[in-house]
């Protein structure tokens, strides 16, 4: 496994003692690369791109099925007016 | 062969595959929720920095997974449609129309994760890459193909017509993607390109593998989601949409 | 010979007619008659494979429309509601390339005096652009003259016609009968075809047969 | 076989000469078009004689385009293509004979007015020959594709439009050995990858093409 590669000289992080897992664990052993969270946050001044292409990314991943569903719901309300005005014309008809 | 075929799809019509994909779509839910966070785990907390590239790396586990998310829904699409227009499964020709926003979807994703990771590494928001350009074009195939679809007002008809264009369009991607990696190459190099994306650490192709099994199982929920929807347009007259319907009314 | 079962046609979410069916031999006619909307231009159009039957089977001679495919196109005749005449060519034109597109010979002499038949003499080099609407539809029917198939499914063939060319294109089907051949026809009018024998299929407005 | 596309090629051209107005109207959009680039972009002749292949080419597109509605539309307003749909011969052969018609009706009038407009572009004498080359190449495969378009678009509401999204993807290929192959001989390269490779898009274009289009006829038809 190629091992973290070498210090970004911007930032003073020392090198995490990456241990060399078997590939399937690698997730559950390799311990949180970042020291803080504004450090998260600032994902080494590229963090409005990161930020920017998740966001935009998981706000879209949610706003398709929000929309779906109330697709949906109008469909159905739309459906249930017809089917009961069906009905009643069907019965003014028989009663006539 | 075919007649077995043809009778298995026999059982997935619509008023059989309604319920059946109303049991389903929690479960891919679940399942894109669960490879989503694990995914993003991986790819944001855990993969350690990339030695030229930096933090900005990351938003590789975002672009590759929704590039190939629009590749391959376009494949599946023009299969569906295919197979519709082989058989005319009323169900294919609908799954095919309700795979197409989605595809859609993950394209526009796949250019806008695209753009903001060559601001970055390039200085600019557009790079005449022969992949980002042949995802710009695969997006004007998916507009054409709604578009279509749209225009046309009789269901089996729009279903027919796209199936014809998902088809033509699915025989001419690979043609249009030569053509433009020739013209790239011509004009500008191999210099910029996005192909030396960092080399594959395993924690990296880990987190992508993740990422794209989630937008995997979400492009199927929400394909689910849209199919029933259509379902319930298209089979309004029909007499089992009247009960799922009618058995809701007397329940409130 | 031209055998429908149990025919199915649905238009939008409408169910025009079911369970329509008939047999029609050499030398028949079948009136094709119903209500405006009663789906007889959908009946027609799937006789000639233009539009695909949803439920049953139309064969001809034994064999499925379907699987016939060009060897049926080779015997059928249809004439819609269009005139399928192109307004730019003159009568003589229009007739001479119809019958080169449907791959037969037609010489100059056999198309002038078919359009005289019709009682076109005079107009066969005037481009039907200036032609009145019963000329334009006695241009269509010039091509019945000629025509040597077997199966022919006219479309109110009678529309706009003036009583003496109703009676020439009644004898043409007539003539068309007695040499052993089929038609399907509808009309509102009810005009006496001179020979074979007449069927009568009326399509019921609720979509009974 | 042939003597059906032949007997569709004639009476094609014979109903073109007969309304000239629309072959004309497209080769003056086709001449506008061009004349407008250097007056937007101004008259140096080194940044035209840059510019001239793509420009041509995307006029060339945009021209072929205008004129492609017409291919069905007619004949299905006057109930003449349902004759031909019911033509004893595969649909797919009279598609071909009539994007031929087209072809020699939109593409070649195009490629032989380019080398014309070309001199507008202080153009090369070679590299205006192998402009007319690729044109005269390459707009069979615009008519061949864009048939496709026709077709599927046939009596639809907003079908110029829709034609035109539907199509331009389609074409990006053509245009690229095209413009390219102009290109290359400006700059030395040599111009003969990108002629066969056009080559092979029109052998494409015009021998693949008719089959969906028929397929998409037949469901107009329906």
């Amino acid at each position: 496994m190629q091992l973290a590669s070498t210090l970004n000289p911007a930032q003073d992080i020392q090198p995490l003692p990456l241990s060399l897992p078997i590939p399937h664990s690698s997730f559950l052993t390799d311990p949180m690369y970042w020291n803080s969270f504004s450090e998260f946050l600032a994902m080494g001044t590229h963090g409005i791109y990161v930020w920017g292409s998740v966001g935009v990314m998981v706000l879209l991943m949610v706003l398709e099925p929000v929309l779906l569903v109330r697709g949906q719901k109008s469909l159905v309300a739309r459906l249930k007016r017809q089917f009961r005005a069906e009905k009643t014309d069907r019965s003014t008809q028989s009663r006539r | 062969m075919s007649n077995k075929l043809i009778n298995w799809f026999r059982f997935a019509s619509p008023q059989a595959f309604y319920p059946l994909a109303g049991r389903m779509i929690p479960w891919f839910w679940a399942l894109a929720a669960v490879f989503g966070i694990a995914g993003l785990y991986v790819g944001f907390l855990v993969a350690p920095t990339d030695a030229q590239q930096g933090e900005g790396y990351r938003i590789i586990f975002l672009h590759v997974p929704a590039s190939w998310m629009s590749m391959f829904i376009y494949l599946v699409m023009a299969f569906w449609a295919g197979l519709g227009l082989a058989f005319n499964f009323r169900l294919s020709g609908m799954m095919a129309t309700a795979l197409a926003p989605t595809g859609a979807l993950f394209t526009f994703l796949s250019l806008w994760t695209g753009a903001l990771w060559g601001k970055p590494m390039w200085g600019t928001w557009w790079v005449w890459d022969a992949r980002l350009t042949s995802e710009l074009i695969l997006l004007f195939l998916y507009v054409g193909f709604i578009a279509l679809q749209s225009a046309i007002d009789d269901p089996r008809r729009a279903d027919k017509a796209g199936a014809i264009l998902a088809l033509v369009g699915v025989v001419n991607i690979p043609i249009i993607y030569f053509s433009v990696k020739w013209w790239n190459t011509l004009h500008q190099g191999s210099s910029v390109s996005l192909t030396k994306s960092p080399s594959m650490a395993m924690t990296m192709l880990l987190g992508m593998l993740l990422c794209a099994l989630a937008c995997w199982m979400y492009a199927i929920a929400v394909a689910l989601m849209r199919v029933r929807t259509i379902m319930l347009e298209r089979e309004r007259h029909t007499e089992w949409v009247r009960e799922e319907l009618g058995m809701k009314a007397k329940e409130q | 010979m031209l055998e429908v079962s149990n025919l199915e046609c649905v238009r939008g979410e409408r169910r025009l007619f079911a369970g329509v069916g008939f047999r029609l031999d050499a030398g028949e006619m079948l009136y094709l008659q119903g209500a405006n909307g009663s789906g007889k231009t959908s009946l027609l159009r799937m006789l000639c494979s233009l539009s695909p039957a949803q439920e049953g089977e139309i064969r001809w001679r034994g064999e499925s429309i379907g699987k016939l495919g060009e060897d049926y196109r080779r015997e059928l005749c249809h004439l819609g509601h269009h005139n399928a005449i192109k307004e730019e060519l003159t009568p003589l034109e229009n007739l001479r390339t119809s019958a080169r597109l449907a791959d037969e010979a037609l010489d100059e002499g056999t198309a002038l005096d078919a359009l005289e038949q019709l009682g076109l003499a005079g107009r066969e080099d005037l481009p039907c652009r200036y032609l009145s609407q019963g000329q334009k539809r006695r241009v269509a029917l010039a091509r019945l003259v000629n025509e040597r198939r077997a199966l022919w499914v006219l479309d109110e063939p009678y529309v706009a016609l003036d009583s003496s060319a109703i009676e020439r294109v009644a004898g043409l089907i007539g003539a068309h009968l007695q040499r052993g051949g089929l038609a399907v026809l509808t009309t509102h009018q009810a005009v006496a075809v001179a020979a074979g024998k007449v069927r009568e299929l009326v399509l019921a407005p609720d979509g009974q047969a | 076989m042939l003597k059906l596309v032949r007997a569709i090629i004639s009476r094609d051209l014979r109903l073109a000469m007969r309304r000239r107005a629309d072959i004309v109207s497209a080769l003056f959009f086709f001449i506008i078009v061009v004349s407008l680039f250097p007056l937007g972009v101004g008259p140096e002749p080194e940044l035209l004689r840059k510019l001239a292949p793509g420009v041509l080419w995307v006029a060339a597109l945009l021209a072929t385009m205008l004129s492609l509605p017409r291919l069905f539309a007619d004949d299905h307003r006057d109930g003449t293509l349902e004759q031909l749909a019911l033509a004893p011969q595969p649909l797919g052969l009279i598609v071909l004979g009539k994007v031929l018609a087209h072809w020699l009706v939109s593409g070649l009038p195009l490629a032989l007015l380019a080398p014309v407009l070309g001199l507008q572009f202080d153009l090369s004498t070679d590299a205006l020959w192998v402009l007319t080359c690729s044109l005269l190449i390459g707009t069979p495969a615009l008519s061949g594709i864009g048939a496709i378009g026709a077709a599927l678009t046939l009596g639809v509401r907003g079908g110029g439009v829709l034609l035109s999204l539907l199509v331009l993807p389609l074409y990006i290929p053509v245009l690229i050995f095209g413009a390219g192959a102009v290109d290359a001989t400006v700059t030395g390269l040599g111009a003969q990858a990108h002629l066969s490779l056009l080559g092979a898009l029109t052998l494409a274009g015009v021998f693949f093409a008719p089959w969906p289009t028929a397929a998409a006829l037949r469901i107009a038809l329906e």
